[in-house]
């Protein structure tokens, strides 16, 4: 690759071209009509953009921080604008950058207007509708970009909570009859744990070594060594904002409403992207910073991670409302992530790495043709629907084919990391595998349950009622509703072949993760 | 050319036309089916190739590893994509291609009125590309893609009717059953890893004598989970009756002839670390022994051909699993009793949906009866897989399961004896309802309602099913009349699979082989003629008599549906529930309590701020008395 | 002996206050002599251009005490250094803003009665109404008011501070009374304020009488050289320090002095509302801290445990009750009451960073809050026949806001985000920058209920967001019942200028930081 | 007589004026309470001078005289306008501003 490729300020190119482009979206009127194909043009040549990073990315040296940039920022406080990605980091910036044109193409007929619109102004509003939607998934993109790469824990917290308010928005203005309440529940859990963090942020601060001065992560290692108990409050109150954005058990509860609630797509970026961000920032940020205490609350944090697979996947069964559901094996998913995390074998953390991008890639296919379907469906309410995969044959197979991915099919995406999760955390202790592989089989269990609800047994007639617990609905016209349309599939295509590519030839994205994940997992295996 | 390396095309050419097959949707209905049973056909083309190939190399030549790809490289962990081409994989690549070409071929006429027929055929070939990569897989990890792609392909088949939710429940069943067997070969396959830093199958095997025996125990006892739960054996066997929901061609090849008999294949494969653990050998041969009499008690009391059938696959089964649990000397004969149960097996499923074909899928024996007179092919290829199950020399059945008998009479202490019993019993069961099985179909009084008689029930009209369908039950029924005794000339086969299972000296059974020999023979005759007596002889009634409570138990498949759902199901559902509930009450309620708490107390506070100016001055006063309290109380 | 020595006046030094208070006479004096017509522009400009006149003469003095050092000023009763002269500028940038908003007359009529005298609802109202009368004096008072605080953060004795509260707070207690609608409301938020403020004034003036007797002073150097001499008089010490310190609080509105909060911010005509939210506050907290550092560092231990109880009721209290309440000023008020208590943190904090941490919050706070009650001048009731009257202020008159002035809504978002503390905006730095001297000052526990109070405080932030952007409007879209008046340009600047003042703050807050960090210490 | 004597008198007169504000309604006495605390406060200031031995205690109490006097006429003016829009000098009438 040429020298000249290497030598861009990368990031920061992709970090601001997006929020630019939104900013035209929605401040310059005659763009509004046309937000939907600039916006996806704009993502696409970000996706590009992150493409010919990766390329001229030293895999060789992927456990180093690369496309490094440091410009000081706010110098009376030590904070900078540094980016810079390593193997870790290029791999989920990549999943971002997957995602958002998905995400956009499912997305395409996904704002509509609100009633009581005057026809006169319908066209208008629907445009300036759109053009806000496509405007905050360019900024959330932006911000998304930005963490990943964050060098500087200043402006990682930063980041971590300007990235609120455009989801805020997306939940709260674009989402299902509830969003109001789903969208609250996300900001104020998100803020409280964020605060918790700024606390610890300050405290860093007055805690380096050598005095304070700086917030580059490069030059921050082992705060407040000498002292454990500090050192311990100090990983809690970062510990605890990313387990509610992660979410573990018992934080977990704002998730399943704002999926439910959110368009597919923001669910998409909100579980598949955002969420990453707090099992990210226990990588990156937990355990360079805080050793020590890290490995001591490990115990605890794995059980908690138990938990969270286990009580995950046993709610996620007894879901009626899809989105919640797949919002609950997330719950599920994430307890292996954290796993991973906290174990300290190379082997586990490596397969949390790959966890957090391959579970992106599959949540991202499950809420995406989940949507498709309850979209024609008008309802989420899995016991609505059966045997739609008479009906819609390619909606039924290309969700069941995310389904097995998310089930940890070998072949497909979710095994390896599964796989490496559970093989690395036995190597730690027994018991962490043999408990966390019941996950295996509630995994099945809730995936082929809901297929089994959803899209097998007969096909309804029209107008028949279902009888709901207390409530009987009648059903619309089922067999009438139409299968995946083009554009549908052309948003899925990229997330199967990706979900295949990681199942099947992982080697790529492994080779990107394994460096960096022996230099943490080696963190956590030499303090404990 | 070498062709060994061309062995990764045997996995890639049904799996191509598999995606070929789905991604093309209906624009490939016309001609899917053909380019499935060509792929079927391709593959087992190249596995003959290749296995006259391993027959011209020495016999300390005949194992190659195919190295594909990296697959995981994971740092500590490297896995990679390898085949491993050795006697008993090709042995299984033979078996699943070329029974497996003939289920496809007979499937072309058995679903043509079916709609889907086009998906069927994608199905069966990505389980053709499933099972091959399990037996063909040089580690645990690649061989666990193939297992639970199997899984998946009996998934999708078992469900393939799913628009009857019944059928829906079959497969998920099957398949969450196969997970919990599954979930030991992850641990299995953790412990390896955790042991050797390993799951290849050359660094496992030969580290495997230098490993503690706890260690060895623990991978072996999760390995025979594993194949409990793919071989439906005891106690992971209650998924593989429901699993007869499928269409015939899918039980016939992946629920009599190949898949199920992968956990066998397991065992054998990891010969070496079960020769490190007495323990879990010991319990491959019990699980083998126990499921070995539970499929044949079931398999007396059914009704339902496909589900007498199962049971019997589930009893035979563990006659390879007992084999396979006795350690060397039984796992050559296990591969033998499984490629001729292979055989006869699925002759007799293909048998069976000729049946159904002729009797309007219908499956109830009480409702067949004399149906030899309307179907000649299919009661004649019918009858030498029943001769061979029941163990008549000299058909095929003979040669293998006569071999397990007497490696089951080999022994010290108790066990010899125990499961040398238990074997012959069970060859006395299976010769009963194997010939009640035959009987009632096939003999005495039509008990169907021909338009003539006043039965009740549709008119039928049983007739020969077209050559599509009997051309492979013929080929079949020569494997079930010969391969047994062809294979047993000279050991041939035994000599073939050793450098896998390793020489083995004759060992003498505790009774003398005669003995055996004979007396199987006899508790065979014994169990045909006792059926004969009963369903050929005397009318069989028509609805089930209530019959005893040894009947009605094994009816109900021994309550094996019932101790699970009220072992897991129930407590699972209520544990479920109950969690959700507290989801939502306690732990989201938490939350909000918190939230109402907040507003409780602002509510109260604001009481406070009446509006009179004269309480905000007493406020202020209390504040300030308060304050100086305090601080001049600091200095007291 | 007691000879009469005049004091040496470094007049360049007290600049910023002459202008201010010399324009406030002028403005007196305006009153009486210029014609009607004119008074209103001539006032207005008198005002504006004083208070940036006063910017100006700080910014010339700020070069000056760079280079020369801090001096004491008329023989010690003021201190010119860094903090004093960076409070200043914060103060009169807000009160520049702030006067502004007061000066619009938006929907032709400024917020203020026609005439004060006039029985509300009487005749004569109502013709002074129609004969568009004004009530000019406003400006010579909001000056009078900004001179006081002026003085306040540079007083360097009691005495001194006490004249600079009165001349700061008499102004206000006629000001809050004079709002042109919901009279009854201003004037008792008037008496209200006067009496409570009248009472906390005794209890300052005798904390200063207690710390006189006991060092002979009222000088805060000489009293913080009397302090470790113990004497046995350590109770009237403390009692005296406390004292004036509650003195201080009531002005900043911490609890329990907080009562009149509420009901004066309510009931006050909405600019000056801003006006004293933000300017008071500033200069509250510019002389507590002077206070403070320079002579309570000795008796530390004695007064922590009542400081620490203090801003720990502020926090929650604020807190708390902003979330149970409908109307906006009263909101605000509360969420006011909330600040003070996290702006305690860094004066608790006593460290040198507090000093800074603190003026850096003041600005980002007062920026905010001047915007917010500029853009509440904005947002209108309508009445039967269509006519604008008074402000919409109850939370859901705010419904649906955001879909009709998209700009009106996304400005208040900012300064709603910006009192929540969220990144990208001052409020978050300054947040960040006051916990940080609190944690370095040891105060650790008090940061974590700060965490917790910010946390729930940002529920009633976000509610107003939810109303403005996801609620349906009451109205339909021919009556919305609620009306945004075109502002006559005066008050669009001051939000502009807020608002991009909260975003630079947040994003960009360098230079100032650099600013405020030179302001660290206090001249003893 | 002992100096201590007038702060004692000075105590009761604060204590008097704060009463006198929590008690009275009439907003013109409770202002005179208040008018009173100063006047407390400026007792003490006098007394302490005398103590001290200095000038400064009387004269800050010449300039709380004139602060005061400045206080009386803003609360007057307060008070009066009040009271023509009521009718009542009762500072517990004017509570409508609360909670």
């Amino acid at each position: 690759m040429p020298t000249q490729f290497a030598d861009l300020p990368w990031l920061t190119i992709l970090i601001v071209v997006p929020t630019v482009v939104a900013a035209l979206i929605w401040l310059v009127k005659p763009l509004r009509r046309a937000a939907r194909p600039i916006g996806l043009a704009t993502s696409v040549l970000v996706l590009i953009g992150v493409a010919l990073m990766a390329g001229a990315f030293e895999t060789a040296d992927a456990a180093e921080v690369q496309f490094t940039q440091t410009v000081d920022w706010i110098s009376a406080i030590g904070a900078s604008y540094a980016v810079g990605v390593d193997g870790m980091g290029l791999t989920l910036v990549a999943l971002a950058a997957l995602l958002v044109p998905v995400v956009l193409i499912a997305g395409w007929n996904e704002v509509t207007l609100p009633s009581g619109i005057a026809a006169d102004r319908a066209e208008d509003s629907l445009a300036y509708r759109r053009a806000g939607f496509v405007s905050l998934v360019l900024v959330l993109e932006s911000l998304m970009i930005a963490i990943f790469a964050a060098q500087d824990l200043f402006l990682f917290y930063v980041i971590f909570e300007a990235m609120l308010i455009p989801v805020y928005f997306l939940i709260g203005v674009y989402g299902g009859p509830n969003r109001r309440g789903a969208a609250l529940k996300f900001l104020l859990y998100s803020l409280a744990g964020g605060l918790v963090m700024l606390a610890g942020v300050i405290a860093v601060y007055f805690q380096t070594d050598g005095g304070p001065g700086t917030y580059l992560l490069a030059n921050l290692g082992d705060i407040a060594s000498d002292n454990p108990t500090l050192q311990m409050w100090l990983f809690l109150s970062f510990f605890i904002a990313f387990a509610v954005k992660a979410p573990m058990f018992p934080v977990h509860t704002w998730l399943p409403d704002a999926a439910a609630q959110a368009t597919p797509g923001t669910s998409t970026l909100l579980v598949g992207v955002l969420d990453k961000v707090g099992t990210f920032g226990m990588i990156a940020i937990c355990l360079p910073l805080f050793p020590g205490a890290a490995a001591t609350a490990a115990p605890v944090i794995i059980v908690l991670a138990i938990i969270s697979i286990i009580y995950g996947g046993l709610v996620a069964i007894g879901q009626n409302d899809l989105m919640r559901m797949i919002a609950f094996s997330s719950v599920s998913h994430f307890g292996f992530i954290v796993m991973g995390v906290f174990v300290g074998t190379q082997t586990a953390m490596v397969g949390a790495m790959l966890y957090m991008v391959a579970h992106g890639v599959t949540i991202a296919a499950l809420f995406l043709i989940s949507g498709f379907l309850t979209q024609r469906g008008g309802s989420q309410d899995m016991r609505t629907y059966s045997g739609m995969q008479r009906v819609t044959r390619v909606l039924a197979g290309t969700w069941l084919f995310a389904g097995l991915a998310s089930l940890a099919l070998p072949g497909l995406s979710g095994f390896v990391p599964e796989y490496l999760v559970l093989i690395g955390s036995f190597e730690a202790h027994w018991a962490y595998g043999a408990f966390a592989v019941i996950g295996v089989v509630l995994s099945a269990l809730y995936i082929l349950l809901a297929y089994q609800r959803v899209f097998t047994g007969p096909v309804p007639e029209a107008g028949a009622p279902v009888e709901l617990t207390g409530e009987a609905l009648d059903v619309p016209d089922r067999a009438g509703l139409k299968d995946l349309t083009g554009r549908e599939k052309w948003a899925i295509v990229p997330l199967a072949l990706v979900v295949l590519f990681l199942g099947l030839y992982p080697a790529p994205v492994l080779e990107l993760l394994s460096g960096v994940a022996d230099q943490f997992a080696a963190i956590l295996g030499s303090a404990s | 050319m070498d062709t060994l390396n061309l062995a990764w095309l045997l996995v890639a050419i049904p799996l191509v036309s598999s995606a070929v097959l789905l991604l093309l949707g209906r624009g490939s209905d016309a001609w899917g089916h053909w380019l499935g049973v060509l792929a079927s056909a391709a593959s087992a083309v190249l596995a003959i190739v290749i296995l006259v190939q391993l027959l011209g190399l020495g016999a300390d030549d005949r194992t190659a590893n195919v190295h594909l790809f990296d697959w995981i490289p994971a740092g500590d962990l490297t896995v990679s994509a390898g085949l491993l081409v050795d006697p008993l994989s090709v042995t299984f690549a033979i078996l699943i291609t070329f029974v497996g070409t003939l289920i496809h071929i007979y499937a072309v006429a058995y679903m043509s009125h079916d709609v889907d027929r086009r998906r069927f055929f994608a199905y069966l070939n990505l389980f053709i590309a499933a099972m091959l990569v399990l037996v063909l897989a040089d580690s645990y990890a690649l061989l666990f893609l193939g297992w639970e792609g199997v899984g998946l392909a009996s998934y999708l088949l078992i469900g393939f009717w799913n628009q009857n939710t019944e059928y829906a429940v079959a497969a998920k069943k099957a398949f969450v059953m196969n997970r919990v067997g599954d979930m030991g070969m992850l641990v299995a396959m953790m412990a390896m890893f955790a042991t050797f830093g390993a799951v290849d199958f050359d660094t496992v095997f030969g580290a495997a004598d230098g490993a503690g025996e706890g260690a060895m125990t623990l991978i072996g006892l999760m390995l025979v989970l594993a194949a409990c739960g793919k071989s439906a054996q005891f106690p992971l066997q209650a998924w593989l009756g429901d699993a007869m929901a499928g269409p015939t061609p899918v039980s016939a090849l992946i629920h009599a002839a190949t898949m199920v008999t992968a956990g066998v294949y397991l065992i054998v494969r990891s010969g070496p670390i079960f020769e490190q653990t007495p323990t879990a050998q010991l319990v491959a041969a019990i699980v083998g022994a126990v499921t070995l009499l539970f499929g044949a008690i079931v398999g007396c009391a059914k009704d339902d051909i496909k589900k007498v059938l199962a049971a019997s696959t589930m009893s035979q089964i563990g006659y390879m699993m007992l084999a396979a649990g006795l350690g060397p000397i039984g796992y050559a004969f296990a591969i033998f009793h499984l490629i001729t149960h292979g055989f006869f097996k699925a002759g007799m499923f293909l048998g069976a949906g000729s049946v159904m074909h002729g009797m309007g899928d219908e499956v109830n024996m009480r409702g067949f009866g004399n149906l030899s007179r309307y179907m000649k092919v299919t009661w004649i290829t019918f009858m030498a897989g029943w001769l061979a199950i029941i163990g008549i020399p000299p058909f095929s059945g003979f040669w293998s399961k006569d071999k397990i008998i007497e490696s089951a009479f080999v022994g010290e202490g108790w066990q010899p004896w125990v499961f040398g019993t238990v074997a012959l019993v069970g060859a006395g069961i299976t010769a009963f309802y194997m010939s009640r099985l035959f009987f009632m179909t096939f003999h005495g009084k039509a008990r169907w309602n021909d338009g003539k008689n006043d039965l009740p029930g549709p008119e039928r009209t049983p007739h020969e099913s077209p050559a599509l369908m009997t051309v492979p039950m013929i080929v079949l029924a020569i494997g079930a009349i010969g391969l047994g005794g062809l294979l047993t000339i000279g050991d041939s086969f035994v000599t073939w699979l050793e450098p896998v299972t390793g020489h083995v000296e004759h060992h003498e059974p505790v009774l003398p082989i005669p003995v055996i020999m004979v007396t199987t023979i006899v508790l065979v005759l014994l169990g045909a003629g006792l059926a004969w007596r009963q369903y050929a002889a005397s009318a069989v009634p028509v609805a089930p008599p209530t019959g005893s409570v040894l009947t009605r138990a094994a009816r109900a498949d021994l309550y094996q549906d019932a101790v699970n759902e009220g072992v897991f199901m129930r407590p699972g559902q209520h544990l479920t529930r109950t969690l959700v509930y507290t989801d939502t009450a306690v732990v989201d309620g938490a939350v909000n309590g918190l939230g109402s708490g907040t507003l409780g107390w602002g509510e109260r506070l604001r009481r406070l701020q009446n509006g009179f100016v004269r309480s905000y001055a007493a406020v202020m006063l209390i504040g300030v008395i308060g304050a100086l309290v305090v601080v001049l109380a600091s200095r007291v | 002996m007691n000879q009469f020595v005049p004091p040496e006046i470094d007049w360049a030094a007290l600049s910023p206050v002459l202008i201010v208070l010399g324009l406030a006479v002028v403005g007196v004096l305006v009153e009486a002599f210029v014609p009607m017509r004119a008074r209103r522009a001539t006032q207005v400009v008198l005002a504006v251009v004083g208070v940036g006149a006063a910017l100006v003469a700080v910014a010339w003095r700020w070069v000056v005490v760079q280079d020369e050092g801090p001096t004491a000023v008329v023989a010690g009763a003021l201190r010119e250094d860094a903090p004093a002269l960076l409070a200043q500028a914060i103060l009169l940038v807000c009160a520049f803003v702030g006067l502004l908003v007061i000066a619009d007359r938006s929907s032709g009529e400024d917020a203020f009665a026609p005439a004060a005298a006039a029985i509300p609802g009487s005749a004569y109202e109502a013709e002074a109404r129609k004969a568009g009368l004004a009530q000019t004096e406003v400006f010579p008072l909001t000056m009078f008011a900004v001179g006081g605080m002026l003085v306040f953060p540079a007083a360097a004795d009691l005495l001194t501070l006490f004249i600079a509260l009165e001349v700061l707070s008499l102004p206000l207690y006629l000001l809050a009374g004079l709002a042109r609608r919901r009279r009854l409301l201003s004037q008792e938020a008037s008496l209200k304020y006067f009496l409570l403020g009248a009472f906390s004034s005794a209890f300052f003036l005798m904390g200063i009488a207690l710390l006189y007797g006991y060092s002979g002073s009222v000088r805060f150097d000489e009293l913080a050289t009397a302090v470790p001499a113990t004497s046995g008089l350590d109770g009237m010490l403390l009692a005296g320090v406390l004292l004036v310190i509650v003195g201080l609080l009531f002005k900043v509105g911490a609890v329990p002095f907080h009562s009149w909060v509420p009901d004066v911010y309510q009931g006050a005509p909405t600019p000056i509302t801003g006006f004293m939210a933000a300017c008071t506050k500033i200069a509250a907290f510019a002389a507590l801290l002077r206070f403070v550092y320079v002579v309570v560092p000795g008796l530390q231990w004695d007064l922590t445990v009542a400081l620490w109880v203090i801003a720990i009721l502020t926090m929650i209290v604020g807190t708390v009750l902003a979330v149970v309440q409908t109307d906006m000023k009263r909101m605000l008020a509360y969420s006011s009451v909330a600040h003070a208590g996290f702006l305690l943190l860094g004066v608790i904090a006593l460290v040198p960073s507090g000093i800074s941490s603190v003026l850096f919050y003041l600005l980002a706070y007062g920026l905010a809050t001047v915007g917010a009650f500029g853009l509440l001048t904005l947002v209108r009731e309508r009445d039967a026949d269509g006519n604008v009257t008074g402000e919409a202020l109850h939370l859901s008159q705010w419904a649906g806001l955001g879909r009709r002035h998209p700009v009106l809504a996304v400005c208040f978002t900012l300064f709603l985000i910006s009192f929540a503390g969220i990144p990208l905006t001052g409020g978050f730095i300054g947040k960040f920058l006051v916990f940080g001297a609190a944690i370095e000052g040891g105060a650790w526990p008090l940061v974590v209920i700060a965490v917790l109070a910010s946390a729930a405080a940002a529920f009633f932030y976000v509610r107003v967001i939810v109303l403005m952007f996801f609620t349906e409007p009451a109205g339909t879209d021919a009556d919305p019942g609620t009306t945004v008046v075109r502002t006559e340009g005066l008050t669009a600047v001051a939000v502009v200028v807020c608002a991009i003042g909260t975003v630079l703050l947040g994003v960009l807050p360098g230079p100032i930081l650099d600013l405020t960090a030179s302001a660290t210490k206090f001249m003893l | 007589m002992s100096l201590v004597n007038y702060l004692v008198l000075s105590g009761i007169l604060f204590s008097i004026g704060s009463i006198a504000v929590l008690t009275r309604r009439n907003a013109i006495i409770a202002f005179m309470g208040v008018e009173l605390m100063l006047n407390a406060a400026n007792l003490t200031l006098v007394t302490f001078g005398r103590l001290h031995g200095d000038l400064h205690g009387q004269v800050i109490a010449f300039f709380v005289m004139v602060v005061a006097a400045a206080e009386v006429v803003i609360g007057l003016a307060i008070i009066v306008s009040i009271f023509r829009t009521r009718g009542s000098a009762s500072i517990d009438d004017a509570n409508l501003l609360k909670s």
